[in-house]
């Protein structure tokens, strides 16, 4: 099979093998149906069907299938796919972004941590879990990792820090 | 059973050629002979429900007039061990198998929440004749 | 080397065509030609011996009266994670290779007693002519 | 986007036939038709770089001078569990796709520097036509 | 094709299926180019490219590809690929093997621990980690499994063990 070198198409055509001649491009959103019969005539362009689409314009006879966000997994619609575009997908209200690679391809979402009993420095985001101040509110007092409110204390679990945050007047425990 | 996978078969990637069709949940023998017969799923977590699985299997089964039983054909079954955040897991099977015309061939998984079916190149199914 | 797998090649999914014939552990080529050649073990423990192994390994091998050794065609090895009771790890290796009338392909394993053999399905060999 | 890798095209098991050429990292598409397309790339760690990956991903692509971007055709993405020291992770992808004379076929990695190139038995790519 | 049982070579011969008899092997190092015409005549060996390899007298039609060493996980060069070997890995200095499997054909090399405050009772080799005594040095005392130089104890670090081995001599500690 001799391999012959094609000639290049002008700028905005492309080589159709079928029709052996350069075609036009079909725009954005649509696909090659039947390629021109001459260069000089149309490429007959059909648009995607649903679910599928094409960013860029093309000589493809098929559009790409639209991406679907992972509904299970805590991910939300950005954006819907449209003819032109693939569907974006983000986190739902309460989830931040954990990539899974470097370039972000693939995304898991997870939970917002609560900061239960301390202030918040960062609010969670898209991108980022809630940042939690390191000390306790008012009220609550340290136990291990955790800022327990004052009131739940009892004698023998309100150690130094916590009659520090929580006062020793004994009265106001509920031991 | 264990619950069977759907499938475009249309849009895409996705196209049926020589008389192999698919429909419902099931790529349909045109002509009895040899296929490679393959299909890769990926397994993806963790999902709502709590439990976290301890394994996903992937199998391809045969359902045939000749027999009220589907026939396990091909089965990929792996343990998880990630116990972080997300995890992905994908699972290739591919063989050759003799089919009669009229055979129906199918994907079951372990379970259907765990499926990820949001790119079309990440979970697919698919067979040829020899 | 390793361990070579015995395998069934009449009873159930198993046959040999095509002149394809198995003997001695070995699928024997029949005519000169390029191959997809295939396979899946799948692996699974723990089994009695006490130590877990780190890692399986699954080697499809080509032996030749042309060559006193064994050529190493494709090659699947995976480190275990899995800490936990049972754990399965299916390992799944195809590819298109240049074979001699009379080579003979045979499968591999670091242990052979963690193959699962149990099922026809999950642990699978064999080869066309393209 | 991700790194494409380079594949010994002529030494030891490697070869290319019946006009399927390689060049510039790419398979080049003699003629147009449906493909088998696969490809195995064996991941390991750790190296160097201190960062331990989270996970390694594999995806055979396709370039055509009808579209200015790249096309996904398969991918395998698995999350890494391994905390020790030495971890293999092979991913192995395969399926039929349609492709037209002139179109290119390529493996993208996440990360060049995981991918096992020691041994040609244990990272390949190919394709045959049906 | 009638199938039929080939008559076995003599010794340093193989049947050729192409040439339909047998020809001389090949020597190590080498690759059949061309089968003899005939048994008597010499077979065409060509050396293996560079790059590939063959360790035994074949009729093979190529030659084997070299491994090669995985510079990238510490691995180094013990002997280069030759006509007639396979190159040969090994681990770099400050390294040691860690068989992946128990035929150790896949390893990895993993860095040798140092020994900090103890006596080295077995150096790091290529197949084995540094042993270290398990007392600490003179001058150094335990804290968990770790061994601490004196000099660095404080006064409230200083436990009974530190002073045992250290002195309870104040003056010398920092604190």
């Amino acid at each position: 099979q001799r391999h012959v070198t094609r000639p290049p198409c002008p700028t905005g055509m492309n080589w159709i093998e079928t029709a052996r001649h350069c075609c036009r491009q079909c725009p954005a959103g649509t696909y090659l149906s039947k390629p021109c019969a001459r260069p000089e005539n149309d490429s007959t362009c059909l648009p995607c069907p649903a679910g599928t689409f094409r960013t860029q314009p093309n000589t493809l006879t098929k559009c790409q299938a639209c991406y679907e966000c992972d509904q299970q997994a805590f991910q939300s619609v950005l954006s819907n796919c449209s003819a032109t575009r693939n569907v974006a997908c983000g986190c739902e209200p309460g989830h931040f972004r954990v990539c899974i690679d470097d370039h972000c391809s693939e995304f898991s979402c997870q939970k917002c941590q609560p900061c239960t009993g301390r202030l918040i420095q960062r609010p969670c985001s898209e991108a980022e879990d809630t940042l939690c101040d390191s000390s306790c509110k008012p009220d609550f007092y340290r136990e291990g990792d955790e800022c327990r409110p004052c009131r739940t204390r009892t004698l023998d679990t309100c150690g130094k820090e916590c009659q520090q945050a929580c006062g020793s007047n004994n009265d106001q425990g509920s031991g | 059973h264990l619950p069977i996978l759907q499938w475009e078969d249309k849009r895409g990637l996705a196209f049926t050629k020589n008389n192999l069709s698919y429909s419902s949940n099931a790529l349909v023998i045109p002509v009895s002979g040899d296929y490679y017969v393959y299909a890769q799923v990926t397994f993806r977590g963790p999902i709502e429900s709590s439990t976290k699985p301890s394994s996903v299997t992937e199998i391809i089964t045969k359902v045939t007039d000749s027999y009220p039983e589907p026939t396990q054909l091909l089965t990929g079954t792996k343990t998880l061990s990630e116990n972080g955040n997300g995890w992905f897991q994908p699972i290739y099977l591919g063989a050759v198998v003799s089919l009669e015309v009229g055979d129906k061939l199918m994907v079951n998984v372990s379970d259907i929440k765990l499926v990820d079916y949001t790119k079309e190149h990440k979970t697919f199914f698919g067979a040829f004749l020899l």
